[in-house]
């Protein structure tokens, strides 16, 4: 079924008798082409593209919980291209374009909404890395302006300005990064990929891999074994727990980031803003909650919870920078899984195992990446060389030392 | 969170700064055969649970001691707390 | 003697006193403060010399000891020597003194400031400030804490009579915060 | 205006009247009402719109579970969007605004949108505006925007404060009912540190709001008595107007205490609101029960409102929302109300009662088996339909429906850690499970308790084993204890525009076409519907949805599955979480010993991590910073200059192994330092990855003082001590920062030695034979006082660095300036200390990125292989040393007067522009006046054999693209003769 404002009207006046489910709850055949475990964001538009660009129909996406139920449902909604290395920026920009295009792609409209991000600059030092930032973004294709603090200011008057312990210097900005309905992006993807024959598979939960001398050849799951050619893996903060039943180590930790939104507002906030000197960005939703986030809580944790101090210490930065919002309040917090690896960037990979794929250490990147990442992995499971723009995204770079470190902080990933 | 220290009793844990898998107390040796291979293995691979975790907390609100906590990472429920030093000199660390 | 003017933490040439309703907080820079660290094997030689030196059995974990000169426990086998200052100003030296070589020294009395809290109220102040359950604090506990993120020591003198340590660059925002909190529980 | 709904009775002052006002109107009322009771009282049913459909509305409930009674609190920088009129405390001279609506409450434009409901299902807008593509932002977006959002900010600074503090008991009590009384009465009779937290400004919970007795007198009677006693105990806090908003690990709870919120303004100094951190032992949650709604057709105008609030306006605060009610319910308690409402002297419409066997009553008549079909009233509730038990129908006249559709308990802080609830039959409700956050426990209506005796009794109980009191339980006053008696009644079939999340609009036919589209899990119709998302969090709509869900699925509520609730458990301010962490004091301010010095000399301060640093020291007769940063560049080269370096870490480094601890540390080697020498020392990360530089200087065998970059100081201490405890635990080495403890000065210039001389005591030989360069050593200055003396040089230039306690920092650098007088001496600021490192080609934090070897950073050979140091092994990597690697050199323009730009990236000098042909970058530049020139220091691919090779430096995001030509990094002196003078 196609969707379109004529397909609403036409259904609005005959009952809405005629909306059928979104995509089928099939029963997993006994074997596919291809298996991707995990029905978040990525896993799905894995499918979508693996189904519509690649034609693999012979696909299933299995799920644990409810498919979207995990990252994708619980983030801060921000897609952006405004990275640094040669090894994230091509494909970060890759991956904006494909948001640029996602609504007509999967006829679904997730609001993609390019109303812009900032990132705040506080110091000269901060100004020199940005400046060599926005350049490495111009001279990978993407956009990027470079403001002063008057420019900041007439664009969002009510920051602080007057008493600021940081002093507000001026920002990078990308005008073509912004928000997307996050919820809508999985279901978007989930019922394209359905549409195209994918077996969207929920309530299926992994319990190990059937390995035969090096050869993967299916999963066990909850609903039984699924023989596939190819297996997939795309379940971000579980990607330890996983991949460990296939016997492998990851070069990945699994740690707990927050996010919060507020009661609904007027609006506020034009675009996305980021903090330079605290931990703090934000955006504002369309049916105007303050959406907003901060720093891991740097811990290990798979319990999708966090505690108070990291609370405070993300409304200490939204008070330091905008004191507007001091009567807003907080209406929600909660907490996910985040895949945080040893340079701050991801995997799309082979693994040791032939027939075994591997896609994740997104640590709190992983929303904006959602396309790409599901292009790239399905361009690397269709046919077994990687897309030119992840080429780097490999695991032996931590055994070679061709690291990509964005924020040059080691091998410590609770400092990503 | 609150820490239980050793020394101190119950702190919060605002007051400490984590690090990571406690495996980091083992650095291998670095004239063995293997070290290169040993070093990345020590720096970069991590076993990840999700349930009951060895790990290194620094009390930089505190007395500056690095502790290894036993933390449950689906439940956040502390099971032990140990002086890092004496943890180190058990695994036969020394100079 | 040299003839170099010594200015107070806050910048003063005098100490600076506030009171809010019963509770003072008084900046108190005449105080010499000396770090020991006991050496590999040497901890029972350092505890001796300790105790000596403040004439008191050396304090346990989370206590303070002795007088006119203190010691506080700072860490494993670790302590501060707190002193007048005008009877000792170079009171590292003193220690280094006593200690010999089963100890490591080092002069701390410029690194803190400290501020002195007395009266009725104080702990209502202090439940504004640090994580410490200083009701049940006594007279002699000492214990370091986070202060609006800054690292400080809290030593309980007598019951309603507490001084705070903090770090010397960061006086000026430390004693914002008392007086804030003086403010807004007094 | 007359409070003509105003009862007899009642917990309100009459003899105080105070005045407020609701949409610029003014009203009367008294000490003890909320908003929600004064506007009741004063006959104002509508109070706000919906999210959605503006569809006007009052207010439904009398408690924090208000979904539709939002208002625009207070005006100016203090307005506060979105405040349930239920819980604001009445105060003199009390400003409110409808909000969502335009132009008005009573005429809102955007009402139009009700007409066009069945355009604006539940997900429609997933299905439409995607063409054309550019419409979105431009036309859509923005007009979904401006409809969408409640109340609106001030966009002003808030200009109240607010405060964070700690408290500590054995147990916390969350709910002041019969249940949390109770339990405080029994825990602290007992002794225990007990603090009973409760969000309304009366204790007593539901005894507030009922009339049967206890102990044969007045429920509120032995609530006064019980807090009186309470009070009394020393061990007892008593914390009204306090909110626990969350349970968080290990027994840690947040709780919102509004000390301000209900004055007419704060007493200065004072907070509007204060977040405590409560580390309880144990926690008892006596948060009682929700009472839930029926759906059915039109279910939502101002009028309708759930039964036990009409009781609650009735009995506490002596009101009722019209003179003629009606009830529908489906169990006993909905008789309840009406009882008291009759003997409130309100007429009774009828009870409607979903159950055939209802009891009836002498009173008013009571309609068996009957349902409400549709209710009428524009801005307010006229008449409702009841379709009888034998199908026929009949209007009540009535201004006030209350509605009882059973109780849920208030399980919200058990599922604070992923609990997830238990289903209840006998109450069709959910109650707590069994996965509650360890060191809670749950008493009283809020564990489905439902009768007064049973919360009492449950309270007690729960104290006592919380704590583990032995002996006999403290005697119950006497109380009704009526079983539980209703049939679980969802929803009122066929009905469609039926609401079940009255703020967001989402009524029955949503959660059914939810079903039809297949989004059956709750998480989905909770994404899907927004049914639950609202500022209410689902607490009067949640139960409902579900249960329509599994009516529709063909399972059973608990099978269907429940939402779990996250924290806090009502909204709380931003401010809030933040308290005084706001303005400057947002991070603690770091001052150097001469920082009241160099404001006096009109210092330009500079933030550098929590430090603040002198940048420049202008003179009246410049108007440029960089004629300043130039005089004292050139004057220090010429002279001598002096710089405060206070902020460079120091960690004392002493014990047998010192030496060789260092030599795990740092990358080149320090066993060998002689007594009395400094050397410059690289630190690397266990990655092989550069983390720091300084100075070690060994004031003796077992005595060194470590210096760390500003920005590393805290990130190097934590290492040095990782390394120490954790991977050489009999390593004989003790450290402590000694920072602050030392007021630091860099004087640099040819002059430096003649100017020190004046100040270094006699007896200490400080000429190039005594004290040659990287010497140092205890000395003591101007009569006597302790220092310490390093020859060490940033500059370049012949220089020193000398420190004293940091008391005397402030006179000290007064002495230099006035005895360097005859030298013409300048004291110079970060951005000179800048500008002559770059000269000189020193590495620093923008080198020093996180990225960069020793090997780039052209020290490659610094890196000791006979030894065990950290990061030494894996610095070997291929990927670290490949062919044509980053190395660090000097950048200078072709044509002079040409800028160089930080940031800017370097290209070959023909060829494209692009990231492929990228060669590297620039990392650190500045004007030079030793060269008079702009220079640089940057990364270049292979650069250590590229000197003198002209390429084109790019910055497209400043627009500029400039000829530089590749030069050694060290532009002045770089045979370092200056140095060693």
């Amino acid at each position: 079924m196609r969707y379109s404002g004529f397909k609403v009207i036409k259904e609005a006046l005959t009952g809405h008798k005629g909306w059928t489910p979104a995509w089928r709850e099939p029963e997993p055949k006994p074997h596919y082409d291809i298996v991707i475990i995990g029905g978040g964001g990525h896993g799905l538009s894995t499918a979508h593209y693996l189904s519509k660009v690649f034609g693999l129909r012979n696909v299933a996406v299995i799920e644990k919980g409810w498919i979207g139920g995990g990252n994708v449902g619980r983030n801060t909604t921000i897609i952006r291209s405004n990275y640094l290395l040669d090894g994230n920026e091509p494909f970060y920009e890759f991956s904006l374009k494909l948001w640029e295009g996602l609504e007509q792609d999967v006829n679904y409209n997730a609001m993609v909404s390019q109303r812009g991000i900032i990132n705040l600059i506080h110091t000269d030092a901060q100004r020199d890395a940005f400046t060599r930032r926005g350049n490495a973004m111009i001279l990978n294709g993407a956009d990027a302006e470079l403001l002063d603090a008057e420019q900041v200011r007439k664009e969002y008057p009510f920051l602080n300005f007057n008493d600021a312990r940081f002093p507000i210097k001026g920002g990078l900005a990308q005008r073509r990064g912004g928000t997307v309905r996050h919820d809508a992006v999985a279901w978007g993807y989930a019922r394209s990929a359905d549409s195209h024959g994918v077996d969207i598979i929920q309530n299926c939960e992994v319990t190990g891999f059937r390995i035969e001398n090096g050869k993967c050849l299916g999963v066990e799951t909850s609903k039984g074994f699924i023989g596939a050619g190819k297996v997939g893996c795309a379940v971000a903060g579980n990607s330890g727990r996983v991949m460990g039943m296939a016997g492998m180590r990851l070069p990945i930790e699994s740690h707990v980031l927050q996010a919060f939104v507020s009661e609904g507002l007027k609006p506020v906030l034009p675009g996305v803003i980021t903090f330079g000197a605290g931990h703090f960005y934000v955006s504002q939703s369309d049916k105007g909650g303050l959406v907003f986030g901060g720093d891991i809580d740097g811990y290990n944790s798979y319990a999708q919870r966090g505690n108070l101090p990291v609370v405070e210490d993300v409304c200490e930065g939204g008070m330091a920078l905008m004191p507007m919002i001091g009567r807003a309040r907080l209406l929600r917090m909660w907490g996910g899984i985040m895949d945080m690896s040893m340079d701050g960037s991801p995997i799309i990979d082979r693994t040791g195992i032939d027939g075994l794929y591997f896609n994740g250490g997104w640590c709190y990147g992983g929303f904006k990446a959602t396309p790409a990442s599901g292009f790239c992995f399905a361009h690397l499971l269709a046919k077994d060389e990687p897309h030119p723009t992840a080429t780097a995204y490999r695991f032996d770079r931590f055994r070679t030392g061709r690291m990509i470190d964005e924020k040059g902080m080691g091998n410590q990933p609770n400092l990503h | 969170m609150i820490i239980h220290h050793p020394l101190l009793g119950p702190r919060d844990s605002s007051e400490f700064v984590y690090l990571g898998d406690a495996s980091l107390i083992n650095r291998p040796d670095w004239q063995a055969e293997d070290a290169t291979e040993a070093f990345y293995d020590y720096a970069y691979l991590r076993d990840n649970p999700a349930g009951e975790h060895r790990e290194l907390w620094f009390h930089e609100g505190g007395d500056r001691s690095w502790l290894v906590v036993t933390r449950n990472t689906a439940t956040h429920e502390i099971s032990k707390v140990e002086l890092a030093r004496d943890v180190a000199r058990a695994q036969g660390r020394s100079k | 003697m040299h003839d170099l003017v010594a200015i107070t933490a806050l910048g003063g040439t005098e100490p600076k006193i506030d009171r809010v309703g019963s509770v003072t907080c008084t900046e108190t820079p005449g105080v010499a403060l000396a770090s020991v660290a006991a050496r590999q094997g040497r901890e029972d030689k350092t505890r001796n010399a300790v105790s000596q030196l403040i004439g008191a059995e050396t304090p346990a974990v989370g206590k303070f000891t002795g007088g006119p000169i203190i010691a506080f426990w700072t860490g494993p086998d670790q302590w501060m020597i707190e002193a007048p200052f005008e009877t000792h100003e170079d009171l590292a030296h003193l220690v280094k003194e006593n200690t010999g070589d089963t100890a490591s020294v080092s002069e701390q009395t410029d690194a803190w400031v400290r501020f002195d809290l007395d009266g009725e109220g104080v702990l209502a102040v202090l439940e504004l400030l640090s994580s410490l359950d200083c009701r049940k604090m006594a007279a002699g506990a000492a214990s370091r804490t986070s202060i609006h993120h800054l690292g400080c020591f809290v030593l309980c003198r007598a019951s309603g009579s507490f001084s705070v340590y903090g770090p010397r660059s960061s006086a000026g925002s430390l004693h914002h915060a008392i007086v804030a909190a003086m403010k807004s529980a007094l | 205006m007359t409070q003509d709904n105003r009862l007899s009775g009642g917990q309100i002052d009459r003899t105080k009247t105070l005045n407020f006002k609701f949409d610029n109107r003014s009203y009367s009322a008294h000490p003890g009402d909320t908003l929600a009771s004064a506007l009741l009282a004063n006959g104002v049913r509508l109070m706000g719109r919906s999210f959605k459909y503006h569809r006007p509305r009052g207010v439904l409930t009398a408690g924090s579970e208000e979904p539709n009674a939002l208002v625009e609190l207070r005006t100016g920088n203090r307005q506060e969007p979105n405040t349930r009129v239920t819980t604001v405390e009445m105060f003199e001279g009390l400003e409110a605004h409808s909000q969502n609506r335009w132009p008005s409450l009573k005429f809102d434009a955007l009402a139009i949108n009700d007409r066009f409901s069945t355009f604006l299902t539940a997900g429609f807008y997933y299905k439409t505006f995607m063409w054309p593509a550019a419409f979105w932002e431009k036309l859509y977006e923005p007009m979904i925007r401006r409809a969408a959002g409640l109340g609106s900010l001030s966009m002003q600074e808030d200009p109240d404060e607010y405060d964070k503090g700690f408290r500590h008991c054995d147990l916390l009590i969350i709910g002041a009912g019969p249940a949390g009384l109770m339990a405080a009465l029994t825990a602290g009779r007992a002794g225990s540190e007990v603090i009973l937290a409760d969000e309304d400004f009366a204790l007593g919970g539901r005894l507030n709001s009922e009339t049967f007795s206890l102990n044969d007198g007045d429920a509120t009677e032995w609530v006064k008595q019980s807090v009186a006693e309470l009070s009394a105990m020393p061990n007892v806090r008593l914390m009204p107007r306090t909110t626990v908003i969350g349970a968080f690990d290990h027994g840690i709870y947040g709780a919102v205490e509004r000390t301000g919120d209900h004055l007419a303004s704060l007493p200065s100094g004072k907070p509007r609101q204060i977040l405590w951190r409560i580390y309880a032992k144990r926690a008892l949650l006596c948060a009682g029960a929700t009472e839930r709604p029926i759906a059915f057709e039109n279910n939502d105008r101002p009028g309708i409102m759930l039964a036990s609030a009409l009781r609650t306006y009735a009995n506490r605060f002596a009101t009722t929302a019209a003179q003629r009610v009606a009830i529908f319910t489906n169990n006993d308690d909905g008789h309840r109300t009406a009882a008291d409402l009759h003997a409130k002297g309100i007429r009774i419409a009828a009870v409607v009662d979903v159950r055939d066997d209802a009891p009836t009553s002498h009173d008013y008549e009571v309609l068996r088996g009957a349902q409400v079909r549709d209710t009428k009233g524009r801005l307010g509730l006229t008449f409702v339909e009841v379709e009888l038990a034998d199908g026929s129908s009949r209007t009540l006249d009535c201004g006030a429906l209350g509605v009882s559709g059973g109780w849920n308990p208030n399980v919200h802080l058990t599922c604070h850690q992923r609990g997830r609830p238990a289903w209840n039959d006998d109450l069709a409700a959910f109650v707590p499970g069994a996965d509650l956050p360890p060191g809670l426990s749950v008493a009283g209506a809020a564990n489905g308790v439902m009768s007064t005796h049973g919360a009492l009794q449950s309270g007690a109980e729960g104290a006592a084993q919380a704590l583990g009191l032995k002996g006999p339980l403290p005697d119950l006053p006497k109380a009704e204890d009526t079983p539980i008696s209703q049939t679980p009644f969802w929803y009122v079939q066929g009905c469609s525009r039926a609401w079940l999340d009255q703020q967001n609009d989402v009524t029955v036919k949503d959660v059914k076409l939810s079903h039809q589209e297949g989004f059956r899990s709750v998480e989905h119709l909770k994404r899907y519907t927004t049914l639950g998302m609202a500022t209410d969090q689902g607490k009067t709509s949640n139960m409902g949805g579900l249960a329509i869900m599994a009516e529709l699925a063909g399972k059973s509520i608990p099978e269907t599955g429940t939402t779990i609730f996250r924290p806090p458990y009502t909204p709380v301010p931003i401010a809030t979480f933040a308290g005084r962490m706001k303005g400057k004091e947002f991070h603690p301010t770091r001052l150097t010993p001469s920082h009241y010095w160099a404001k006096e000399r009109g210092a330009v301060f500079v933030e550098v991590g929590n430090w603040l640093r002198a940048q420049w020291f202008p003179l009246p007769s410049e108007t440029h910073w960089r004629e300043s940063v130039d005089r004292e560049v050139r004057q220090t080269r010429a002279s001598v200059g002096v710089c405060d370096c206070t902020t460079l870490g120091k960690i004392d480094v002493q014990g047998a192994d010192a030496a060789d601890f260092l030599n795990r540390v740092y990358c080149n080697g320090f066993a060998k330092l002689a007594v009395g020498k400094t050397r410059y020392g690289l630190m690397l990360r266990e990655d092989g990855i550069a983390m720091d530089d300084g100075t070690a200087a060994r004031l003796a065998e077992d005595h060194f003082v470590v210096t760390t970059t500003t920005a590393n100081a805290v990130k190097v201490y934590q290492h040095m001590e990782f390394v120490r405890q954790c991977l050489f635990p009999d390593m004989d080495v003790q450290l402590i920062s000694t920072t602050e403890a030392w007021a630091q000065y860099a004087v640099a210039g040819p002059n430096s030695r003649k100017l020190l001389q004046k100040i270094v005591d006699p007896e200490f030989d400080i000429s190039n034979e005594g004290f040659p360069f990287m010497a140092c050593g205890n000395i003591t200055v101007c009569g006597g006082l302790r220092a310490r003396l390093f020859r060490i040089s940033f500059s370049g230039e012949l220089a020193f660095e000398i420190a004293v306690p940091s008391r005397y920092g402030d006179a000290l650098m007064r002495r230099l300036m006035q005895e360097g007088e005859e030298f013409d001496v300048v004291p110079y600021g970060t951005e000179a200390l800048g500008v002559m490192r770059i000269e000189k080609g020193h590495a620093a934090g923008n080198e020093l990125n996180g990225t960069t070897t020793a090997l780039n950073l052209g020290m490659g050979r610094m890196v000791s292989k006979n030894k065990d140091s950290i990061g030494s092994i894996l610095s070997e990597r291929e990927g670290l040393n490949e062919p044509g690697a980053l190395m660090m050199v000097g950048i200078k323009p072709v044509n002079a007067g040409d800028k160089v730009t930080a940031g800017g990236h370097l290209m070959d000098a023909t060829g494209p522009v692009d990231a492929a042909h990228d060669q590297g970058y620039v990392t650190s530049a500045a004007f030079s006046p030793s060269l008079d020139s702009h220079i640089g220091l940057g990364f270049l691919k292979n650069g250590g054999t590229r000197q003198g090779e002209k390429m084109r430096l790019v910055s497209p995001v400043t627009d500029l693209t400039v000829e530089v030509e590749i030069v050694s990094a060290h532009f002045v002196d770089p045979e370092g003769e200056r140095l060693r003078a």
